[in-house]
């Protein structure tokens, strides 16, 4: 049994048999039978004599899904993560936050200083790859508590930028 | 003469674009390359192939010395620049002329007036042209900007007098805008042309991005061709072009295309170029620039004339006079492009370089794909994020949209991000199908949320719950306190590239 | 009757082709797929798919009623059965027609006159359509075949008279090869057909295959398009098709013409189809047949003309009238169709089922590409050796060479053998390029032995020497015992496949 | 050292350094510098600034090579299997042959019996494959001395047809 989420909805899905590339879904007490193959690094699904293509990533809490030019961001969680999912609510989770880079790029602006309040969108640092100048906001109301990167420092992916709580 | 061998002095799919001409024109090809691009599709393509330095395009595609060195060596005639890089350097013309080499492209004296826009500016406006309300002359201080921007009005468009390819141009709505819009534009344009002059237009509301071909001999033929519509923009970077455009009727076609031939002749121009205008509401239109090169958006105008335009444009360099009269420039059906650009439109466009571990490029009638990539192809993130151009051809803008959508559809890249799924809200959303469109399309869309339909969300649900199921001991924990928006491949990608930081 | 979805029964790249016009159209499409295509691109291309059984086509893609019944299933309301299997199948028009389902292309009594040969010749014979001599009836035994042929004189072809596509067709040049080519002949058409009837024509000496596509609305309204070129075959199937002819000027282009819609209307035709004919030197021309369906060639006269061809064929099933007048259909530029068949031209042109790993499509300017085939599709050896076409287009013949050259140059298909490079020696050739050409071409161009240049012949050499270095292990000790063709991967392959000897 | 054989010449090819993607080559006498890499399932040489795409497969004796259109079938001997060969040479490889199919397929028609005399490119089996006929002609004049196969019967890929001798 998962519990997959997408969006503010939540469905318990069970994936109860398979015969080749025949799966047995259950989802949301609707018996599904899910010819699912994967063909050019995508994935095909034919139900109920439906087709669809899609594309798949692995991300953070599930699934990033591509289909018919939409985007899907679906979290799956197995039984026993949603146990703890639930032990853990009421919980709240309003620590600080470490914004990293994903690209490898030149910081060309710092637009803030340690102590520094943001707004949520605020431009915090602009780093320029491919060409381009790309703004990095900051995802929430706060303060900088950490700057980790000057002016004209070139970063790799994954590294730090600024903490803000 | 008749040209033999063309060295071109640039990448990806603009390089492999000439090189398919010269190849069908019975003319060898000579590639040049930075470290990163040994095994990029140009250098494997051409029949002569020169190394040119490291990875960064301030030590290889920008270093004149090096391209004419490898230009020598290989005997060639002549020189491509594409677009980009050193297509608009008169430095670059300056170099080829000494050592004896064709430039391809139009003369020394057209780039140096044409390349700097407040020159251009002035040219225009003098030779009846009608120009974009705003400064003639660069503006020299930020005071000074304070001044002529009060002057002119709010809002304005600060520019980069050195600029093209939407580098370094920012909309400024207010004072209180102006001081971080002039930074960022100075410092873009210092980083895309060595050059941080800004210049001021008065920001025309809501106006079409219209442009026309041209080609001019120099013998003093010239042709004009149907208007290209460009509007479809983010951030001034062009996304989606068409030829013809749906607000644009033959007597006005005519009009503006007189007049791109003014601006030419004006300048002694003398290769295929672009003049490109400001369309308004009221449709009066205004000039903005000449990009004095071949144009990423060409192909429309291929598609809907069936004329070769870099053909053209060798045959002018070759000093042939233009055989084509006007009369066989003929308006059939309509063409769309869009760009695919290395760029997650789910993350806010930003970069995506990686590896192409997928490709499926559409097909079937009416389709042209102009790519510089292939399966298993590296995206550096040295150069312009363009990957390739997708092309459709219909014989009303009606069947060109639904062949675009179904040629979107049938688009696979793998490893990377790119802009496919975003051109597929612009073909459907109900303003670019009716036609009413301007330079803000792109804001206002993205402004729209869509929600998908419920079976297709059923669908991901259940894809996602056989996956997990198939992969049973991937599902990560779970990580609140570090925001990784970018996939985790990141970090391993930059090590594979061998990212340094001298390498920027 | 807007016809709101369609059952595409075919597979690969005809079924794309066909799916393509519908998603461009708003029609939903349904797919059908034997057990060996569930991976294959048209059965995931389509909106719907549905299983018709095991990977031999007379357990699947000929079986009318488990396609009927996917037909029936999805409530599609129509069934478009692309070229070979059930296309030309009187039987599947009536259980369409039963079923309540239309059946894109000519009525079944179309297809009854002119699906059967000897039929054809005699309705075209008294309609004033010049056939080729020989027999109009079916030769039942071979003492009649031997009797018939004394009397026509040799050469003579020896045809299927439920033919197409080339099977079941030999040329005999005297007696002693008549049984031989009798048992041969009658077998391939069995096989093809399931009908080995035979009957003969006069073999006409270097002629060109000349055929003129047609459309016939259910109101009596028809066209004709500018003709194809078809003479470059290879054992009776078509490998390069032109259009127009070299060898037609517009005076004959617009008789030849008129005799096709001649043909048609005899036939009481209501669909898109084909009217073949053969050219002799003198410049007369002889029917052939009518090819009651798409056929894999017509792309080279949608490049021609800017029509969609199966878009037409559709509308003409819809029951709508056709729009477009003679007047319509004009005749611009010049474009050429290489079908790239899975075969080894290096082997004689056996078959090389396999798995692609290896996939790069030309693209760019004039090209257009019908493929069936991915990278890590697997060509089964069950059906057709065609994975795809290329076609160019040009303003001149050649420009279409040129370009046609050009991408060539620029396929790569890793995996399975095609024969790209057989198209390379035949547009290279003088006499092609001459347009010289007739349906001995081939086998003349086979007799010739290229000696490839001195400086590639060295490159290889250094490349074996590098490879050998890097690989040290692989080189193998030479075995002379067993003669081996094939790659070593073929037990392999077969295996993988899981093929058996109950598949075949 | 490589004897790299092409048509009827041989070629004498040392490898001898490498740096990344640049070997050193000496071929009879002269020495090349050859940048040598893979890319999408083929190579690009570039040899003096000139450049080359080939597309290569491993074959019996050494490789088969295609580049602009062109086949190259090369044979390469390392110098211990030259040694051997030469030591072979003069004794002659007229023994019997056993003509295997290289596809799978279904035999048609089997035109020769055992004990049956046949010309050298005279169709000894015909087979069916991809709808198509093919027909498995004799590499040599001889004698059929064995025919493994029978009418309608199915074979895979490398099955045996018949010998030959």
């Amino acid at each position: 049994m998962y519990y997959v989420g997408l969006k503010e909805e939540e469905s318990k899905v069970e994936v109860s048999g398979r015969r080749g590339s025949i799966f047995d879904v259950e989802i949301d007490g609707k018996l599904r039978q899910v010819d699912f193959v994967k063909a050019e690094n995508s994935y095909s699904l034919i139900i109920d004599g439906k087709s669809y293509e899609i594309d798949c990533e692995k991300s953070k809490n599930g699934y990033d899904i591509w289909m018919g030019g939409n985007y899907f961001q679906v979290s799956v969680l197995s039984e026993a993560q949603k146990r703890i999912q639930l032990s853990k609510k009421g919980k709240k989770s309003g620590g600080p936050q470490i914004i990293e880079t994903e690209m490898p790029g030149k910081i060309v602006l710092v637009k803030k200083v340690t102590g520094e309040t943001v707004k949520k969108g605020e431009t915090v640092v602009v780093l320029e790859a491919m060409k381009m100048q790309n703004e990095i906001l900051s995802p929430k109301d706060g303060t900088i508590e950490e700057m980790y990167v000057k002016d004209a420092q070139m970063v790799e992916a994954s590294d730090k930028l600024f903490k803000i709580k | 003469m008749k040209i033999k061998k063309i060295l071109i002095a640039n990448r990806s799919e603009i390089a492999i674009r000439i090189a398919r001409a010269c190849r069908e024109m019975g003319i060898k090809t000579v590639a040049v390359y930075s470290e990163i691009d040994r095994n990029s599709l140009h250098t494997r393509y051409m029949d002569e192939a020169y190394y040119i330095g490291k990875s960064p395009a301030s030590e290889s595609y920008l270093r004149i010395d090096k391209i004419i060195d490898a230009a020598l060596k290989s005997g060639a005639d002549a020189i491509h620049p594409g677009y980009g890089f050193l297509a608009e350097n008169s430095e670059f013309v300056k170099e080829c002329e000494k050592n004896g080499i064709i430039f391809i492209g139009p003369s020394r004296d057209s780039i140096y007036l044409l390349g700097n826009k407040t020159r251009a500016r002035t040219k225009m406006k003098s030779s009846d042209v009608p120009i974009v309300p705003g400064t003639t002359e660069p503006v020299k201080s930020y005071d000074l900007l304070e001044q002529e921007a009060e002057k002119i009005g709010y809002p304005i468009m600060l520019k980069a007098a050195a600029g093209g390819g939407g580098k370094g141009i920012r909309l400024v709505k207010n004072e209180s805008e102006l001081k971080s819009a002039f930074e960022i534009a100075s410092s873009e344009a210092k980083a895309a042309f060595g050059d941080d002059t800004i210049y001021i237009e008065k920001a025309i509301i809501n106006p079409r991005h219209i442009e026309v071909q041209i080609a001019r001999d120099n013998h003093g033929n010239s042709l004009w061709f149907p208007e290209r519509e460009c509007s479809i923009q983010r951030r001034h970077q062009k996304v989606l072009e068409e030829s013809p455009s749906a607000a644009i009727d033959s007597r006005l076609r005519e009009k503006i295309g007189r007049t791109a031939v003014k601006a030419a002749d004006a300048a002694g121009y003398n290769s295929v170029g672009t003049v490109e205008f400001l369309l308004d509401e009221k449709y009066n239109f205004y000039f903005l620039e000449v990009n004095t090169r071949l144009q990423v958006e060409h192909p429309v105008t291929e598609m809907v004339t069936g004329i070769d335009l870099v053909k053209l444009q060798i045959e002018i360099a070759e000093n042939k006079p233009i055989e084509l009269t006007q009369d066989d420039i003929k308006l059939n059906g309509h063409a769309i492009e869009c760009r695919i650009y290395a760029e997650d439109p789910e993350k806010n466009f930003r970069p995506s370089p990686g590896k192409v571990i997928g490709l499926r490029v559409p097909g079937g009638i009416g389709v042209r794909n102009d790519n510089g990539i292939y399966e298993g192809a590296v995206i550096p993130l040295f150069y312009d994020p363009i990957v390739g151009k997708l092309i459709t051809w219909g014989d009303s803008r009606t069947q060109a949209i639904e062949r675009m959508k179904r040629a979107l559809s049938e688009y696979l890249v793998k490893g990377i991000k790119t802009t496919i799924s975003f051109h597929r809200k612009i073909l459907n959303d109900q303003s670019f199908i009716d036609g009413s469109i301007s330079t803000e399309f792109v804001d206002n869309l993205l402004k729209i949320k869509n929600e998908p339909d419920k079976r297709l969300s059923e669908v991901a649900v259940i894809a996602a719950a056989i996956l997990s199921e198939i992969n049973k001991s991937h599902i990560a924990a779970g990580d609140d306190n570090n925001i990784k928006t970018g996939s985790s491949n990141w970090k391993n990608f930059g090590m594979r590239m061998g990212l340094c930081q001298q390498c920027l």
